[in-house]
């Protein structure tokens, strides 16, 4: 694809807008927002926010794309679905964020060590490989995810929780070694290939 | 009509009067002092027996009827007699529902009650019945001035009611601003793209109607008259001028656009490629529908920043203070106008407030649909780089300064009201203030005018005393009430619409000029009648002037609130009864009292105020005298006594039309008759006036900041009179005002005249 | 009551607010014969429940004030309260309008003399408060009621109250056997303004009106301002009566909002820069009072900007450049905190507030298609005024969300339809 | 008549899983309503809130409609039911996209047939609350109670996604009362003043920002106990887990004594129609309940 830092976005002309919607999951909303605030105050996470969802919408349409693009900010999405439910312009705000975060992310500009994106990642691998979570690879795999001084510390301070998980009998001790998942992991695996075969020619990512 | 006079007095007994009253000291005190010849108790005067019986009265050669029972505001339906003179006595709300019911108040309650029936019959000694004004005419011809889409809109639909129109146009077509317009602003669902200006049909409608006669450049040279009878001189840019009549005139003379040039840092002047939304929309209808191209080298536009409330909300010197209403939704829609020939345009909006209110909120979605980029931001420059343009401003939501380039900027300047002469700017509304201002030498000057905006060549030519055209209200729009009844102008029969009276699209403009249009078909509907218009609809009676007793002060043609009353050669005023609104601020002003009207004068306030009965200096019992506006005062002593209000029982009041009409006699009267107090209500004065008359509280303040001179000629303090802006809310107040006022005479004792 | 003549040269007013008063009296003193048809017992509408009018801060009963005088000069004009029309058959010129009074229980004898609210002890909502207080089961609707006549409650017909009040009446104005009553009239043409309602609060979840005492909305804030309203003129908050000081303002209440209303509605950014006025009313120079306006754009259009401007220089008054995203409560102060981002800038904040006000949208009183076919409503029900609907034209806040001086404006012009309907009439038949 | 449904269960409930002791309440909760529930065969996980990241668009659409593809192969005819509020939002919302969308309908069944698939998207996709509440009722859950709760105050936390942007027909979004009324249902106590049953616990970033999501629980936990209540209970998984495993570790950071059961509504359903502690999964809390238990017990 182009090296689009490289060249100059031209400021509060439609050029980033129009990558956006091209690229973007649900990107052709941007251009609906009118600047009311109400998703920046309904976000849960909003402290943790640098940019604003609707602060984010005016910088996409200010033509800011690295600002957007290496902000974590749309990796503090919870998914909780308030900024859509109030939003009196109905933009699926949620989706957008998300939308932007995996533009962001497959276009390698997202921040690297966003613990999110990390987890993401990692969450997304766990499931495709089998077809279903295997939640305790999932947890150690994201303990050890800043290397494996760190992971240690994480999983003796998660310790506590984790016993509990074992004796509710609600966490698999045996799970690393069990065989888990569908059946039908190359059916799976074939249409998720298929699908981002297909995702990433719309988007001109390949 | 024999003007035999025959007066009949009822009683009611009613509502407790009956009860709380001696109904039978009430009936001699008519029949003795009042002299009336029909005097009848009823227990229940307001039902179908009580009003049958004075009917019966009245069809036996009553004239003069005095209703001692409620409120003038109450049972108006049952009371409501045809070819009498009437007044009524408000024993109801203004005696027994304001006093208390117990032993102690009982005498003073009385009194009160046999005041009030001893002042009615004075009054109607003084009133006659009145009788249609002889002059009026009865033209129904309507004339409408400007071209434009209000001017247009007006003519066609008083012709669709059967009106015959002349419609007069300064240049030499139809159309006005709205015929520069690529498109417009849509009016109906689903608001979404912009839609033809409806002008060429519109047009089209005028030259197919037998009832519009059209006067193309033409202007208005002369006007005089009044409704059903203006005469008015239409002369053609050639000069040759043809005389017509008209019963009512609509001014509909448009806008002029704010000068761009007076915004130089946003570019205006200094690149070709800034243009003003009328410049635009020349550049809109040059393309038609294909790409627009820039004027400097007609480069197709890929780029175009509009900048909002360019020169407008604006404190800066020479820009206008106003919103001009329409711009944001005519930006959009110029915007709309690049994007639906070409998506691939890049259109920015540069607002502070987006306001597209109602169904705008629609067109405003529909342009984001189209990708019109809405940023908020104040501008503050426009500078030219390259054979680009760089619009610098400080992004609001992004918190920075900023810039962004463009082909092309457009300024949304604002609507500067083609209004006309601004005949108040330095004229003096009375002829007090002509004294005041010539021993200060300094003459009264509007500060509200936003300089170098007004239009100073007139549109009417009115030969009114008062000027060439219609008083303004602010920033240069026509005066009218604004909010309850928006048309009303200050010169009958003449009525404003469109962007004259306040900022307007074309929507709007349109839904204005019809209501114009009806109110000057009403207008002449009134005038051939001989009727006053609003506010004291369907009045018969006029202002009669004694000419031989006058001393051509000039004060009545000076303060009249409606400019109704002309000067002679010989400098006595003409009275215009048609332009009349019946107010009596003329009646008020004239110091010689020659002024008056069938059913209200100087006498019958006058002849009220003194069949008191005074009691003398010893009794302890002071009286004060309160002349309350008909239309807020009152009603607020009528619900205070309505919601048991209690107020003293030494006061007397006088509903008056207007506190306008007060004449400084009746104060003098008042005094020399021993009234201990004279309160005067009206209502608020200044630049948010609520008086119906407009300047009828205004003028009686000002005359009765002149009153402590003669107060102290009489050697009496200046407190015994005072002037009190109250309103139809204040229920409580007023009873307050009064008990205070009887605190104030305690502690200045008693007026020395009592007695005399 | 009179016998009510009409014909095909009357023209039938709908709605007795400003808008069907404005229209009514227009056409009657251009000598028309009107019908003024109002669902209420009294005439006014929503602006007499008002406590002032923006921008001039005036009250909107001494226009009231007027209007009726006119009205009581007019020989031209027939009013039926307490009526409603339930169906428009027939064409321009020569419409069948159907209508149904409900029972005053109350005749034409009556004087307002107030025996009957003396004598009965029931208490009922009181509507023209919004609910807010109750009014004796036997009323007069405000100081100003046109007609000035007394209703009794349907509710306590049939009950000793109404015995009661039937006693105490001496003038016979009570009639406990009245029915209601259904007539046709023929009419020309047809002026529909049937006006606005607040849209329902509660709706707005996020701002908790159903959930929290304190959250009130813009017409209840009125009610509040007035000597006569549920408060008796004073500021007290719902909660606890206390005098609510801090006040928030939220505007696009309902409006612009595509879950609740989509369009503006136009008035509510002037009604709350009145309201702010309330503050230095009430309080004067006290410190504490404060009002707080949150805002997505202020749309103080065309002349209005001089008030909007006046606002500003309050230092009373803050604006914050935000939707509100919720509101929640402080349960030991019964304040209700405001959350949100003030988007100029990005400023998150966290607001408690005495009270909160929201500037509550406009929406159509009555849907004219179960009443009237062929009438054109736009997507927000109101009644499209630039189409062809056949002799029914729309006035003041049917057709759009307008305030006083719109709305007036509106009326004058759908008089003067009506006329050119009714004109065309009669010059056939001449 | 017994209702039957195609049955989406989600990774969280399998055996072993944080969500097991769920599944062990839904199956003793719907045998006494006479639910039958087909579970999905084969059925893949949704992708989850989290899933967006590396998926992206299609990708997770096609996880959910293999899912939904499988239904309509096994069950057709049948609405999807799902107990987790994950599983249920990213299942309904490809559902609407596709139903939406024939580009997006094209591409996903063009990645399925690699899978020997085809979508048609032709089911309800319903929350295993919504089919109690909207095919049964409050009065025909009430019927089957044989031990009501009596005295028991429950927070009812709705969390986020059965909540938004779907939610549950009839409900606000900012103040929903089914949790209310199924606590009602059961002869418990609904704390109905409780104001943070809407709140987010962070979902998924529990795990990735932890910190940050504490903040967000505490304030769930802390507002249940301030207005009295002695349990929580929720439809979601996430929502269960964070807001019961994470009390030690906020207790620690905060010093706080947060000690209180977190349960499923079919936990509360089971237990008032009978079922014992074990098949009402009560030992699968962390955080036990002793009351429930009791009432189990009798």
């Amino acid at each position: 694809m182009r090296d689009k830092n490289a060249e100059t976005m031209q400021k509060y002309h439609n050029d980033f807008l129009r990558e956006v919607e091209a690229n973007v999951e649900e990107g052709d909303w941007v251009h609906m927002c009118m600047q009311c605030g109400v998703c920046a105050g309904s976000c849960p996470l909003g402290d943790a926010w640098e940019h604003s969802p609707q602060k984010i919408f005016m910088m996409i349409r200010a033509g800011k794309r690295e600002e957007v693009l290496t902000s974590d900010s749309m990796w503090m999405c919870t998914s909780c679905y308030n900024c859509i439910v109030r939003c009196p312009r109905e933009l699926p705000i949620t989706h957008i964020m998300h939308g932007l975060a995996n533009y962001a992310h497959r276009l390698g500009i997202a921040p690297k060590m966003n613990p999110t994106r990390r987890f993401a990642k990692l969450f997304w691998n766990n499931i495709v490989k089998t077809g279903r979570v295997n939640e305790l690879k999932l947890s150690i795999s994201l303990y050890f995810m800043d290397g494996f001084t760190n992971g240690v510390k994480t999983s003796l301070e998660m310790t506590g929780m984790g016993l509990g998980m074992l004796k509710t009998g609600r966490l698999d001790a045996m799970g690393l070694l069990r065989s888990h998942g569908i059946k039908d992991k190359s059916g799976l695996h074939k249409a998720l290939k298929k699908a981002r075969e297909i995702e990433d020619a719309r988007k001109g990512l390949s | 009509m024999s003007d035999e006079k025959k007066t009949a007095a009822y009683i009611c007994k009613g509502c407790g009067l009956g009860d709380r009253l001696d109904c039978t000291e009430l009936t001699t005190i008519a029949e003795k002092e009042g002299k009336a010849e029909i005097v009848r108790e009823h227990e229940f005067l307001c039902n179908a027996d009580g009003v049958a019986m004075i009917q019966k009265d009245i069809d036996e050669g009553a004239n003069r009827i005095i209703i001692n029972a409620c409120s003038r505001r109450a049972k108006t339906e049952a009371f409501n007699f045809e070819n009498v003179a009437m007044t009524r006595a408000n024993l109801r709300e203004g005696v027994i529902w304001s006093q208390p019911d117990t032993d102690d108040a009982r005498e003073t309650t009385q009194e009160m009650a046999a005041d009030y029936v001893r002042m009615a019959c004075a009054e109607i000694k003084f009133m006659s019945i009145p009788e249609e004004n002889p002059e009026h005419g009865s033209n129904k011809r309507l004339l409408v001035v400007g071209g434009g889409i209000s001017g247009m809109t007006s003519a066609i639909e008083a012709a669709r009611a059967g009106y015959e129109v002349i419609l007069v146009e300064k240049t030499g077509t139809l159309g006005g601003m709205a015929a520069q317009l690529y498109k417009r602003v849509p009016d109906h669902e689903d608001y979404a793209d912009p839609q033809d200006t409806g002008v060429p049909e519109m047009i089209a409608e005028i030259g197919a109607d037998g009832l519009i006669t059209v006067k193309l450049d033409s202007t208005i040279t002369r006007t005089s008259g009044a409704p059903g009878q203006f005469s008015v001189d239409i002369t053609k840019e050639s000069g040759v001028t043809e005389t017509e009549n008209v019963g009512a005139i609509i001014q509909a003379s448009g806008f002029t656009n704010y000068d761009a040039n007076n915004l130089p840092h946003l570019g205006y002047g200094k690149s070709p490629d800034v243009v003003d939304q009328a410049g635009l929309e020349a550049l809109a209808r040059a393309a038609d529908g294909g790409a627009i191209k820039r004027p400097s080298d007609g480069k197709e536009v890929t780029s175009v920043a509009f900048i909002q409330c360019a020169g407008q909300r604006s404190s800066k010197k020479g820009e206008l203070s106003y919103c001009s209403g329409h711009c944001c939704n005519t930006s959009i829609k110029q915007a709309m106008y690049f994007k639906d020939a070409n998506p691939d345009v890049d259109a920015t909006i540069i607002y502070t407030d987006l306001r597209t209110p109602g169904n705008g909120e629609d067109f405003y979605r529909s342009a984001q649909k189209k990708r019109v980029i809405f940023t908020k931001g104040e501008v503050s420059e426009v500078t030219t780089s390259g054979d680009e343009l760089e619009v610098k401003f400080n992004d609001l939501i992004l918190n920075e300064d900023t810039a962004m380039n463009a082909d092309l900027v457009v300024l949304a300047t604002g609507q500067v009201p083609n209004s006309g002469v601004n005949i108040e700017a330095a004229t003096p509304v009375s002829v007090d203030e002509v004294e005041a201002a010539a021993e200060a030498d300094e003459s009264r000057i509007n500060t509200e005018v936003d300089t170098g905006t007004v239009q100073e060549v007139s549109v009417l030519n009115l030969t009114y005393r008062q000027g060439k055209d219609l008083p303004h209200l602010r920033h240069g729009f026509s005066d009218s009430h604004f909010i309850c009844f928006p048309y009303e102008t200050r010169r009958t029969g003449i009525y404003t619409t469109g962007p004259v009276r306040r900022p307007m699209d074309i929507a709007q403009a349109k839904e204005d000029a019809t209501g114009a249009a009806l109110k000057a078909i009403q207008a002449i509907e009134n005038s051939s009648l001989g009727r006053a218009a609003h506010p004291r609809s369907g009045d018969l009676s006029y202002p009669d002037f004694r000419k031989e007793n006058c001393t051509q002060c000039k004060r009545c043609t000076v303060e009249c609130p409606f400019g109704a009353i002309d000067e002679t050669e010989d400098g006595y005023p003409l009275f215009n009864e048609s332009r009349c609104r019946r107010c009596g601020t003329c009646m008020g002003a004239c110091p010689v009292r020659i002024i008056s009207f069938a059913n209200y004068s100087v006498d019958t306030v006058g002849a009220q105020l003194k069949a008191v009965d005074m009691p003398d200096e010893f009794d302890e019992k002071p009286r004060m005298l309160v002349l309350a506006c008909e239309n807020d005062a009152y009603p607020a002593i009528d619900m205070a006594g309505m919601n048991g209000k209690r107020y003293s029982p030494y006061v007397r009041i006088v509903p008056v039309r207007c506190l306008g009409s007060v004449n400084t006699i009746w104060i003098s009267d008042a005094m020399n008759s021993g009234y201990d107090m004279v309160m005067l209500m009206g209502c608020k004065h200044g630049d948010d006036y609520q008086c119906h008359f407009v300047k009828g509280s205004e003028l009686a303040n000002i005359r009765m900041s002149k009153i402590g001179d003669t107060l102290q000629t009489l050697n009496l303090e200046p407190e015994r009179v005072v002037d009190y802006e109250v309103a139809i809310t204040d229920i409580d107040r007023i009873p307050q005002l009064i008990n205070d006022a009887a605190e104030i005479i305690e502690n200045i004792g008693m007026n020395p005249f009592k007695g005399f | 009551m009179t016998d009510i003549v009409a014909t095909n040269e009357t023209i039938l007013v709908v709605g007795g607010g400003i808008s069907g008063m404005t229209a009514a009296i227009e056409a009657a003193e251009c000598g028309k014969d009107v019908i003024l048809v109002e669902k209420a017992p009294s005439l006014g509408g929503r602006v007499s429940q008002l406590y002032k009018y923006f921008p001039k801060l005036c009250f909107p009963t001494c226009g009231l004030e007027i209007n009726q005088r006119r009205m009581k000069a007019n020989k031209n004009l027939h009013i039926l309260t307490l009526s409603e029309v339930t169906n428009i058959a027939g064409d321009s010129g020569n419409f069948t309008a159907t209508v149904k009074t409900a029972p005053r229980y109350v005749n034409e004898n009556c004087t307002a003399c107030g025996a009957c609210g003396d004598a009965v002890t029931a208490e009922v909502d009181n509507p023209f408060n919004y609910n807010l207080d109750k009014i004796k089961a036997a009323y007069l609707p405000h100081n100003m009621a046109h007609p000035q006549r007394y209703v009794i409650d349907p509710s306590i017909i049939g009950t000793d109250e109404a015995e009661k009040a039937k006693t105490a009446c001496k003038y016979d104005a009570i009639d406990l056997d009245m029915q209601e009553t259904t007539m046709d009239l023929n009419v020309g043409a047809i002026v529909w303004a049937t006006g606005w309602k607040p849209y329902d609060a509660a709706k707005i979840q996020p701002y908790g009106y159903d959930r929290f005492d304190n959250v009130i909305t813009s017409v209840e804030f009125e009610r509040m301002m007035d000597a006569f309203g549920p408060t008796g003129g004073k500021l007290l908050r719902p909660s606890d009566g206390k005098e609510a000081k801090n006040i928030a303002f939220i505007q696009c209440a309902g409006s612009r909002d595509r879950n609740h209303l989509t369009h503006c509605s136009r008035i509510c950014c002037m009604a709350s820069l009145k309201q702010t006025t309330y503050l230095t009313e009430q309080y004067g120079d006290d410190e504490e009072a404060k009002a707080s306006i949150y805002y997505i754009d202020i749309r103080a259009i065309d002349r209005f900007e001089d008030f909007y401007q006046k606002v500003q220089d309050d230092p009373k008054v803050s604006f914050i450049k935000s939707k509100v995203a919720n509101i929640t409560l402080d349960e030991e102060s019964g304040n209700p905190v405001l959350h949100g981002v003030d988007t100029e800038g990005y400023h998150r904040y966290s607001n408690p507030h005495d009270l909160v006000v929201l500037a509550i949208g406009m929406t159509p009183n009555v849907d004219i298609s179960e009443i009237a076919s062929g009438v054109s409503t736009d997507s927000s029900g109101f009644i499209q005024v630039n189409v062809d609907n056949g002799g029914i034209f729309a006035a003041g806040c049917a057709s759009n969300a307008l305030d006083v001086n719109r709305s007036v404006q509106s009326a004058t012009a759908a008089t003067l339809h009506s006329i050119q309907v009714v004109n065309k009439v009669s010059a056939a038949e001449a | 008549m017994a209702k039957e449904y195609s049955f989406y269960p989600g990774c969280s409930s399998e055996r072993r899983a944080s969500a097991s002791n769920y599944m062990v309440s839904v199956e003793s909760m719907c045998d006494t309503l006479d639910i039958k529930l087909n579970e999905i065969p084969d059925w893949n996980c949704c992708g989850a809130s989290i899933g967006y990241a590396e998926g992206g668009e299609l990708p997770r659409h096609v996880m959910n409609a293999r899912n939904m593809a499988l239904s309509e192969e096994a069950s057709p005819g049948q609405d999807i039911i799902a107990t987790c509020a994950a599983c249920w939002l990213g299942t309904k919302e490809t559902s609407e996209r596709l139903r939406g969308s024939d580009a997006l309908m094209a591409d996903t069944n063009e990645a399925l047939k690699e899978a020997g698939l085809q979508v048609k998207a032709d089911q309800e996709v319903r929350h295993m609350v919504e089919a109690l509440i909207e095919d049964l009722g409050y009065d025909e859950l009430a019927k089957p109670v044989t031990k009501p709760l009596e005295g028991i105050k429950i927070a009812g936390y709705v969390g986020c996604q059965t909540n938004r942007p779907f939610g549950i027909v009839g409900e606000s979004f900012e103040n929903p009362k089914y949790l209310d009324k199924l606590v009602e249902t059961v002869g418990a106590e609904p704390v109905e003043a409780y104001d943070q049953k809407v709140t987010c616990c962070g979902g998924a970033l529990a795990f990735s920002e932890p910190d940050k999501s504490q903040v967000l629980i505490k304030k769930i936990i802390e507002s249940a106990y301030d207005h009295g209540a002695e349990m929580i209970v929720t439809p979601c998984p996430v929502c269960q887990l964070n807001v019961e495993v994470y009390q030690g570790m906020i207790n620690k950071k905060y010093n706080t004594k947060f000690n209180i059961p977190v349960m499923y509504y079919s936990q509360l359903m089971a237990v008032a129609y009978g079922s014992s502690a074990k098949e009402a999964g009560l030992n699968g809390n962390v955080v036990r309940s002793k009351k429930l238990e009791e009432i189990a017990a009798k």
